[in-house]
């Protein structure tokens, strides 16, 4: 049983310029303990998804239909199911969020710690026991992740990059989430720092057997981590599939080019990149939304809109390469 | 958001405790702000604004301000006068000087009997010599050079008697050590206070005086001085010759600018006024019932300052060194507007080089009024308008001006004997005469360049004047010259004036109280005065060089004011003054110093008058035994 | 280390700042045309006081010693900055002669940085929490109409503000004082309260105009700071409304208003000044201008020369305390 | 005349941070020596991790950096020598040209994108008038696959980063550069269209006979394009030679380090972390500045500053693991090149 | 953001119905209104008289638009040059580093630091009351190019690093061409907004001055007729249409041009892109 749950989901943007479709009928199920991985380039609408699942639809953002629910244990052995409004109620213990852009999204005039504070919510039991036993729990935490206990007094510019992306997975699996959200975890950092990082995130999946959602545009890092991939282009999924299923046997004509594109050291064969810019998803084209720069285009693909198919186990594409085999 | 919504209420709460207290202080208010009863404390406004040294009551340093109350409660000069007479009188002297000689270098000066120092000690003659000793010692005293110039030495004989010889002639020794205008700075100081003391560098504070009241109390900010009735006023000079003050406490207060004080008049907070505008008359009229200037209806305001306004031409430099520039000058005024620009008309004009104080009207201006309309010039043009009193009136009539008398003799009284005409064609005649061109309606002087006069006006510390230069500035620019109004901060433009470093200016060289204003006039116009431009001139700024003045002002230096040639004599020099025109006087100096009658009773007006309303001379204290607490019916 | 450095060059420019305010302000008057002496002498003269010609001379002479303005203009500089940072003496006052310069001025400042500092701190703290509000919850109603009152307000310069609380609350409805008086000797309880019903009014003349200023520019950096990545993350982090206000909005914003604080204290301090001159306030406005219309070189050169050393000692002092609010450039 | 377009010699950058009492110093630049053939256009990469000093060197290259000491020579003409008859003005800027890291950055916000092009072909003197300036504008930008008919009269932000990217590289091709250097081309562009700029450097090479300095911390696109690769470690080039050998063959621990941490879909990482420690003790280090994080640490490589040693007539590594951590086969000092 | 524009367009329709009153209805003035008894005295507003006239005969609208013409040559005078020896000052320093950079940050402290007003009475004083309005505005450029001086600087230091600069450096430009191309338009609206901020501070200032009675009072300012409309107590005296209208035109020439100043940063904001998301 998925633990959660997104059924035709659209969340649009209104924008002074008009609405920006940017999460356009998305159906996927995330599974217990496994690593998701959602891919794409920028502005297909993967940070917008990751809102959505975070339960933080601010205006403009909102939700225009579709339903998202999740299983939450109410901690007396059962499950209750949550849907958007009642799942940001249980931030951080239930779902929590690793930012992306660890430059910026730490306050840099107050120290760590205190934003380590801001993230126990209020009705937390560690809130009764008082501030000095969080401290003393955050640091034992950061022991136990290997991380400098004296980060707890810092301030964010004395960190380096990656000091500062740990302390980020450190506080968005404090307090064991179920689900951790990691929005382009790893982008701006160097590949050795990269590596360090995407190892402590899935290291710390394992142990806690809980469920880790990745997004990033870097096909090689979902190849790393990712149990399962979503692939996501102009605000629709496009592929949805085990990871190495995908790679083995990528179904869209989009995968097959990301994958394709992807340099690998010791290869030099010719690597063809994708040409041309996504549309614009405050007026998108009516059929399949990849069609303009599609190279297996065929004449239906600019009107008709292509479902989501299953073409082996698991593994989901919306493609009409595909439709028309499966007719 | 609640621990917000407390703040605001706190703050609201807050301020309106600070109301309601500040609202209990204003109505509890029968005492004043220093803690005296209202009813028996004499408010007076001090004319020098803020002092900043209110503790420096030494009366001979340089920096010592004396109008807080100073010279006009707490110090007694030797001789006084009375502005109402037109004489001087004894003040800590028991009589004026007597000349024990013909040179009149030696006089016999005695004090009054039974005189108290406020500490209780005895004014003595020992006093006062020690006093001439003490100033000659000290060189760091202004007074002291002036001092030296004077006492040659002295001689006590007694207690009450002493001999002083002087360097040279003084027949008016009474003007010299004594009160003509304003207050002297000869002051007796208590022997044994001072003898003790370094007298340069001595505070003096708290005073030990001979006045009728002591300072009990000053505002370490300056912004008001309390001054106390001495329990011994039998024992001061004022209780000798008009018996008790009236005001237990004296206390004069600064309010800041003039808004603020007529705002304390509205109030109540202020009894009496120095020097205000007429607008701010106007104003305090109406709001106050019990507001009363000198006069109970129009014109309201005093004329009898001692100083006239008018503007003074630097007469060594040119155009001004001509008599018929100066006469042309004269005739392009239009003295009717510059009299409504300046202070709405209510002034009195003067041709002549004293001002139109009520008793040199009497003694000059009102006499030489037949003279002053049969004189003409060598062909035969006669300048004077006698009839400025009766125009004025009947403008200041249409604009709605009330109250004021019928008969040409009173318009008189009140407006002056008249002014030279406006006749700009004769100006024009007399100006191309002298190789003066009219060209495009702009003047251009003798040489072709353009004709213009800068005014130096007194920025804002003395309102009239600096009117006048506006009002006058206006009027020859509609004549065709290019005036312009230099406004000046007080010390710029003294020292421009002293040093003659100006075109023309709204100063006052023409003063006087008394009748016998010789000192005043010798000091303006002799010649012996003159230095050249550049170097601050010890009189005559001006630099105006005649024969013909400094000859009459020769011959009565050496009569003394009662001797029968000094009035002729000195109405020979205000002729001779007219002919040669060396400066052009225009309006006597009206003062707005109103009073309020709220609390007090015997405030002199022009219908009770025992001395003219000059709150800051030191004649001050001889009001005191006038004004009384208002009786509650 | 960087701090070391910081402290070292802002003292070094504290210390120049001062000597290039001062030489100017010496010798500034010394090319004055109006001269102490001939003022003083007018005073006397205009006060009808009659003199023969050698007795203003002699006069003249006395008060020119007297006011020890002997001597080449090198010698009166050098002896000015000996007497100032050595003895600190300014020398007697002119017009107020023999009173020290320093006595008249110690009496004032006092006032004039209690009223400084009294409306700034206020109108600084009341214009950054409306500014805070209005960038930060810009959506309400309320915030929106304290910032149209702001942008009102700002313009308004100090003495038509100053003029209008004096008809309001002088005249129409005496609520505050009409005379300055302060009842009391210093530590008591009615001193102060004296003290404070006094200076109300002048204050908030001070306050009303100064804080629109704070309310625009707080508002425009707490707008900008709101769309800070950290302020959305603390979002996502749950944290409250008032903490992400305080701990992360106004925490950012209000460093560079820390700043521009001490840039401001010059302009402040003019128009404090201006509003002594009103409402007859006993500080060093009054002083300063009374000094200028009396030529008072000693007095004026006393009391500019201490306004510059207080406004640049101010903001010494604001920018040596700005690394305590600003943690990046403590412990860099 | 030179054998080498582009040399460096002992090129050292020295940065104070801190101030006047307690300031340190910081070695950005190490001692780099190392130079590019002129016989053949070739790309050379220098691949690093932020704060290797790559992209200082590559500003010194561009002379927007002055060395603290060393030069630069530009087919033989010394960039910084006092006095001296280097490139200068006009003539570098028609030698060297630039492709920086952000192309939004590299372009003005409130200028027109192809007023840059119309100026380097105006102001450089490459187009006598304004219609061989089109010709030559028009050219370039078709050679990067695009239109000057789209190009025209926009501004930066009317573009998509790739394809800014690219109209930058058009504006370097203007005056036929010998030698291209590219700070970061790549990282602020979706993984997908990467390759199209990497690309095109490919071909333009052949096509230009231009040549490239490569500025990147993405080890897989540099062997992709590049003919020469320098790793930069803490200020200094640890190891370089031809991409194929260093690639398949490394010798420094740390280019096996940065090879094993790619994230590539051929092999799953081994699970192993080895972060860096506090940067600052490494660039002061009297020691291998790597030796901290080294897995064949040995102890003289902790006492020691290794020196550059010379593995073929092209290879060369900063590193005793090569010569067995024997320091007497090392006496042939660092930097004596070719 | 997008009430950036209709800010700017109110300001801008109150400035130009300030031009019209302070810089075209002087030319067709039937009297020079500085003379005094012209008209009688305190006259209420009338169709012959729109604003009344003061106690000194003055026609108050006539006067009001001669003041608004002073004030505006004050403020934009002032304006002009302490934004423009700023902006070059500041350009000079931040762009030339090493000993000008020196100097003239340190000049600008020393005029930031200083209190303007004291060195400004001061100054009126040693004119000898002739402190004419050109003098006036010349010691306010003293005291106010410091700041754009300052502000440039820091812009100047942050545009050397900036890349494009480079980029236009490689295209063959000049110093002087990136000066041109590069660099002034981005601070363009910036100095614009600094360039209405000083007029509105140099018309303060010297009304300021005006109400204590040291500006040059013959001339007709805004402050000056304040000046004037308080000697002659007007305030008290309830003369509104006296004192009023130099007040009401102040407050209304300042957020006129507060409206230009903010709306012309936020517009520029908008154009650099931070309008939409």
């Amino acid at each position: 049983m998925a633990m959660l749950r997104l059924r035709d989901l659209k969340c649009y943007y209104d924008t002074p310029r008009g609405v920006v479709q940017a999460v356009d009928g998305v159906s996927f199920d995330i599974q217990p303990n496994e690593v998701l991985g959602i891919a794409g380039e920028s502005g297909c609408g993967k940070s917008t998804l990751l809102k959505a699942l975070y339960d933080y639809i601010q205006p403009p953002l909102q939700i225009v239909s579709g339903t998202y629910e999740a299983d939450f244990p109410d901690g007396k052995g059962k499950v209750k199911t949550i849907g958007p409004g009642e799942i940001r109620q249980h931030w951080w213990e239930f779902i929590s969020y690793i930012p992306q852009g660890s430059m910026s999204v730490l306050n840099p005039v107050i120290r760590i710690e205190s934003q380590f504070f801001d993230a126990v919510p209020r009705d937390h039991s560690l809130r009764a026991v008082g501030k000095t036993a969080i401290r003393e729990r955050v640091a034992a935490y950061l022991k136990e992740l290997e991380l400098p206990v004296e980060v707890l007094k810092s301030y964010p510019h004395q960190l380096s990059g990656g000091m500062k992306q740990r302390v980020l997975v450190a506080l968005g699996t404090f307090l064991h989430p179920q689900i951790v959200l990691a929005d382009e975890p790893t982008t701006a950092l160097d590949v050795v720092v990269q590596k360090g990082i995407l190892l402590m995130l899935t290291e710390l999946q394992q142990q806690m057997e809980n469920t880790l959602v990745v997004v990033s545009h870097d096909m090689g890092v979902h190849y790393q981590i990712s149990d399962r991939l979503a692939i996501m282009y102009a605000g629709k999924l496009v592929e949805y599939g085990p990871t190495d299923a995908i790679f083995n046997n990528p179904a869209h004509p989009y995968t097959q080019m990301l994958i394709g594109s992807l340099p690998r050291v010791g290869d030099r064969t010719q690597r063809v990149g994708i040409s041309g810019r996504p549309p614009n998803l405050v007026n998108p084209p009516a059929g399949c939304r990849f069609a303009a720069r599609c190279p297996k285009v065929m004449d239906h693909c600019a009107h008709e809109a292509p479902a989501l198919l299953q073409i082996e186990p698991e593994h989901f594409v919306s493609c009409h390469l595909y439709g028309e085999r499966a007719s | 958001m609640i621990r917000k919504n407390r703040k605001v209420l706190l703050s609201v709460a807050v301020l309106l405790a600070v109301v309601l207290f500040s609202t209990a202080l204003v109505t509890a208010q029968e005492m004043t702000e220093v803690g005296t009863p209202r009813a028996t404390t004499l408010i007076v406004d001090q004319l020098d604004g803020r002092i900043d040294n209110p503790t420096q009551t030494n009366p001979y340093q340089a920096g010592t301000r004396f109008n807080q109350g100073l010279h006009q409660l707490a110090y007694s000069n030797m001789w006084e006068i009375n502005t109402a007479t037109g004489e001087q009188f004894p003040g800590l002297a028991a009589e004026m000087p007597e000349a024990l000689n013909d040179d009149y270098t030696s006089f016999r000066i005695t004090l009054r009997d039974n005189l108290r120092w406020s500490d209780g000690e005895p004014i003595t003659t020992a006093d006062v010599a020690f006093t001439i000793d003490m100033v000659l010692g000290t060189p760091e005293f202004p007074y002291s050079g002036f001092l030296s110039q004077v006492v040659d030495s002295y001689e006590v004989v007694d207690d009450l008697t002493m001999i002083l010889n002087t360097k040279r002639s003084e027949p008016r020794l009474g003007y010299t050590l004594g009160v003509h205008i304003w207050g002297d700075h000869f002051r007796p100081v208590p022997k044994h206070i001072w003898e003790n003391e370094d007298p340069a560098t001595f505070q003096n504070y708290p005073p030990v005086v001979s006045g009728p009241y002591t300072l009990a109390d000053v505002d370490p900010n300056g912004n008001w001085f309390l001054y106390n009735k001495r329990a011994d006023w039998e024992n001061t000079d004022v209780g000798q010759i008009f018996g008790e003050p009236g005001p237990e406490h004296v206390l004069f207060r600064f309010y800041g600018t003039e808004e603020r004080r007529i705002i304390a008049g509205i109030q109540n907070q202020l009894d009496i006024f120095t020097d205000i505008s007429p607008e701010a008359w106007d104003i305090l009229r109406d709001a106050n019932p019990n507001a009363r200037a000198w006069h109970e209806n129009f014109p309201w305001a005093n004329f009898d300052d001692p100083c006239e306004r008018g503007i003074v031409f630097s007469n060594s430099q040119e155009p001004w060194d001509n008599q018929n520039v100066r006469w042309a000058i004269a005739l392009a005024t239009d003295i009717k507007s510059v009299g409504l620009a300046t202070f709405a008309g209510i002034l009195r004009v003067s041709p002549l080089a004293v001002p139109p104080v009520q008793v040199i009207h009497d003694a000059f201006h009102k006499p030489m009024r037949e003279w002053m309309t049969e004189f003409a010039f060598e062909d035969g043009y006669q300048p004077f308008d006698p009839n400025y009193a009766v125009d004025i009136a009947a403008i200041l009539a249409e604009q709605g001006v009330e109250g004021m008398p019928e008969d040409e003799e009173a318009l008189v009284d009140l407006f002056g004997v008249g002014w030279w005409k406006h006749d700009p064609d004769k100006a024009t005649e007399m100006l191309q005469a002298e190789g003066f061109a009219l060209e495009n309606g702009a003047w251009h002087k003798p040489d072709g360049s353009p004709w213009q006069i800068t005014i130096n006006s007194p920025s804002n510390f003395e309102v009239q004047s600096q009117r006048l230069a506006f009002a006058v500035a206006d009027n020859w620019r509609a004549f065709g010259i290019d005036a312009t109004v230099q406004q000046m901060d007080s010390g710029t433009f003294w020292s421009n004036y002293s040093r003659g470093e100006f075109d023309a200016g709204s100063y006052w060289p023409g003063c006087g109280a008394l009748p016998d204003s010789w000192d005043l006039l010798d000091a303006f116009w002799h010649k012996r005065h003159i230095v050249p431009i550049g170097q601050p001139a010890p009189g005559n700024a001006m630099r105006y060089d005649s024969d013909a003045l400094s000859g009459i002002l020769d011959q009565i230096a050496p009569l003394p004011s009662d001797h029968p040639d000094t009035i002729p004599l000195l109405t020979e020099f205000e002729k001779q003054f007219i002919v040669e025109r060396p400066w052009l006087p225009m309006f006597g100096t009206s003062k707005f110093v109103p009073v309020i009658t709220t609390y007090w009773d015997g405030l002199p007006t022009a219908d009770y008058f025992y001395e003219g309303p000059w709150w800051w001379w030191s004649l001050f204290k001889y009001h005191m035994p006038f004004i009384q607490p208002k009786s509650d019916g | 280390m960087q701090f070391a450095k910081f402290v070292v060059t802002r003292v070094i420019a504290y210390v120049l700042v001062i000597w290039i305010g001062i030489t100017v302000v010496f010798f500034v008057p010394r090319f004055m045309p109006s001269d102490p002496v001939e003022s003083m002498l007018g005073r006397i003269m205009t006060r009808g006081a009659y003199m023969e010609a050698e007795q203003v001379e002699a006069m003249r002479a006395t008060l020119t010693q007297a006011f020890g303005l002997e001597g080449t203009l090198a010698e009166q500089y050098f002896g000015f900055f000996h007497r100032t940072f050595l003895t600190r003496d300014f020398g007697p006052s002119l017009s107020l002669f023999p009173t020290p310069v320093n006595e008249v001025v110690g009496r004032a400042l006092p006032w004039t940085l209690g009223l400084l500092l009294s409306s700034t701190i206020i109108a600084w703290i009341l214009g950054n929490a409306i500014g805070l509000l209005a960038g930060y919850k810009s959506r309400w109603l309320s915030s929106r109409t304290l910032e149209v009152i702001a942008i009102f307000v700002y313009p308004i310069p100090y003495y038509i503000t100053a003029l209008i609380l004096i008809i309001l609350f002088i005249h129409i409805n005496p609520i505050f004082p009409l005379f300055f008086s302060i009842r009391g000797d210093p530590p008591s309880l009615e001193f102060i309260t004296s003290v404070i019903y006094n200076s109300v009014l002048p204050a908030a003349s001070i306050v009303i105009v100064g804080f629109g200023w704070w309310v625009l520019s707080m508002k425009a950096l707490s707008s900008s700071i709101s769309e800070e990545d950290f302020v959305y993350f603390a979002k996502l982090k749950g944290a409250g409304e008032g903490r992400i206000m305080t701990a992360y909005v106004l925490r950012n914003a209000i460093l560079p208003q820390v700043t521009v604080l001490a840039l401001q204290i010059g302009a402040i301090f003019n128009g404090a000044l201006i509003t002594e001159i009103l409402f007859g306030y006993p500080g060093l406005g009054t002083i300063t201008y009374n000094a200028v219309l009396q030529a008072d070189y000693n007095l004026l050169m006393g009391t500019i020369s201490i306004s510059i050393i207080a406004v640049a000692s101010s903001t010494l002092i604001i920018d040596l305390l700005y690394p305590f609010f600003d943690p990046r450039i403590r412990q860099r | 005349m030179s054998e080498n377009l582009l040399e460096l010699r002992n090129v050292s950058k020295v940065f104070r941070i801190g101030g006047l009492v307690f300031g340190t110093r910081l070695v950005a630049v190490d001692d780099v020596s190392l130079s590019l053939p002129a016989a053949e256009p070739s790309i050379l990469s220098i691949v690093g991790e932020s704060g290797s000093g790559k992209t200082t060197l590559a500003r010194i290259i561009l002379e927007l950096e002055h060395p603290t000491s060393g030069d630069v020579l530009i087919e033989g003409h010394p960039l910084f020598e006092k006095g001296g008859a280097g490139l200068k003005g006009r003539d570098y800027y028609r030698a060297v040209q630039p492709i920086f890291q952000n192309p939004f950055e590299a372009f003005s916000a409130r200028k027109r994108v192809d007023k840059y092009l119309f100026n380097a072909a105006l102001r450089l003197k490459i187009a006598a008038n304004r219609k061989e300036a089109r010709e030559i504008v028009a050219e370039v930008l078709e050679s990067v696959g695009l239109d000057l008919s789209r190009v025209e009269g926009k501004y930066a932000n009317q573009f998509s980063g790739g394809e800014l990217q690219r109209i930058s590289v058009a504006r370097s091709l203007i005056p036929r550069p010998k030698l291209i250097v590219a700070d970061e081309p790549v990282s602020m562009i979706d993984a997908s269209l990467r390759m199209n700029i990497v690309n095109l450097f490919l071909e333009l090479k052949e096509r230009y006979k231009v040549s490239f300095v490569y500025i990147t911390h993405d080890l897989s696109t540099a062997y992709y394009v590049s003919d020469y690769i320098g790793i930069m470690y803490r200020g200094s080039v640890v190891e370089y030679g031809p991409s194929e050998q260093i690639l398949t063959d490394s010798a420094h621990p740390y280019t096996e380090l940065l090879l094993d941490s790619v994230p590539t879909v051929d092999h799953k990482w081994e699970r192993q972390v080895a972060l860096p420690d506090i940067e600052i003790k490494e660039f002061q280090a009297q020691a291998c500045k790597f030796s901290k994080r080294c897995k064949y640490v040995q102890a003289i490589c902790e006492n020691t500053i290794p020196p550059m040693v010379r593995m073929s007539a092209e290879r060369q590594a900063l590193c005793y693991k090569p010569v067995d951590f024997e320091p007497d086969a090392t006496a042939k000092p660092a930097g004596a090149n070719l | 953001m997008r009430k950036g524009s209709p800010r700017l367009t109110i300001g801008l329709i109150m400035l130009a119905a300030f031009i019209i009153l302070g810089v075209i209805l002087p030319f067709f003035s039937p009297e020079d209104p500085r003379s005094w008894i012209r008209h009688p005295r305190n006259l209420q507003p009338s169709a012959e008289h729109l604003l009344g006239t003061t106690n000194l005969g003055q026609d108050t609208f006539w006067l009001l638009s001669y003041a608004t013409q002073n004030s505006l040559f004050i403020g934009l005078f002032v304006a002009f040059f302490a934004t423009l020896i700023g902006v070059f000052a500041g350009l000079g320093a931040g762009f030339l580093g090493g000993i000008p950079d020196r100097v003239i940050t340190l000049l600008a402290d020393v005029f930031i630091v200083v209190p303007s007003l004291p060195i400004l009475i001061l100054m009126s004083s040693l004119l000898q009351g002739r402190a004419s309005l050109v003098l006036i505005s010349i010691i306010l450029i003293l005291f106010n190019w410091p700041w754009p001086a300052r502000q440039m600087r820091s812009i100047a230091l942050s545009m050397r690093e900036r890349q494009f600069v480079n980029t236009a450096r490689f295209s063959g430009s000049s110093t002087i061409q990136i000066l041109a191309e590069e660099i002034v338009p981005h601070i363009f609206s910036w100095a614009m907004a600094n360039f209405v901020n000083t007029v509105l501070v140099a018309i303060a200032t010297e009304s300021g001055l005006a109400v204590i009675g040291l500006s040059s009072l013959e001339e007709a300012t805004l402050g000056t007729t304040i000046y004037w409309a308080l000697q002659h107590q007007a305030l008290l005296g309830r003369r509104w249409w006296w004192i009023g209208s130099p007040v009401v035109a102040i407050i209304l020439l300042f957020i006129a041009l507060f409206l230009i100043s903010t709306g012309i940063s936020n517009l520029s904001a908008e154009r650099r892109g931070h309008g939409d998301a």
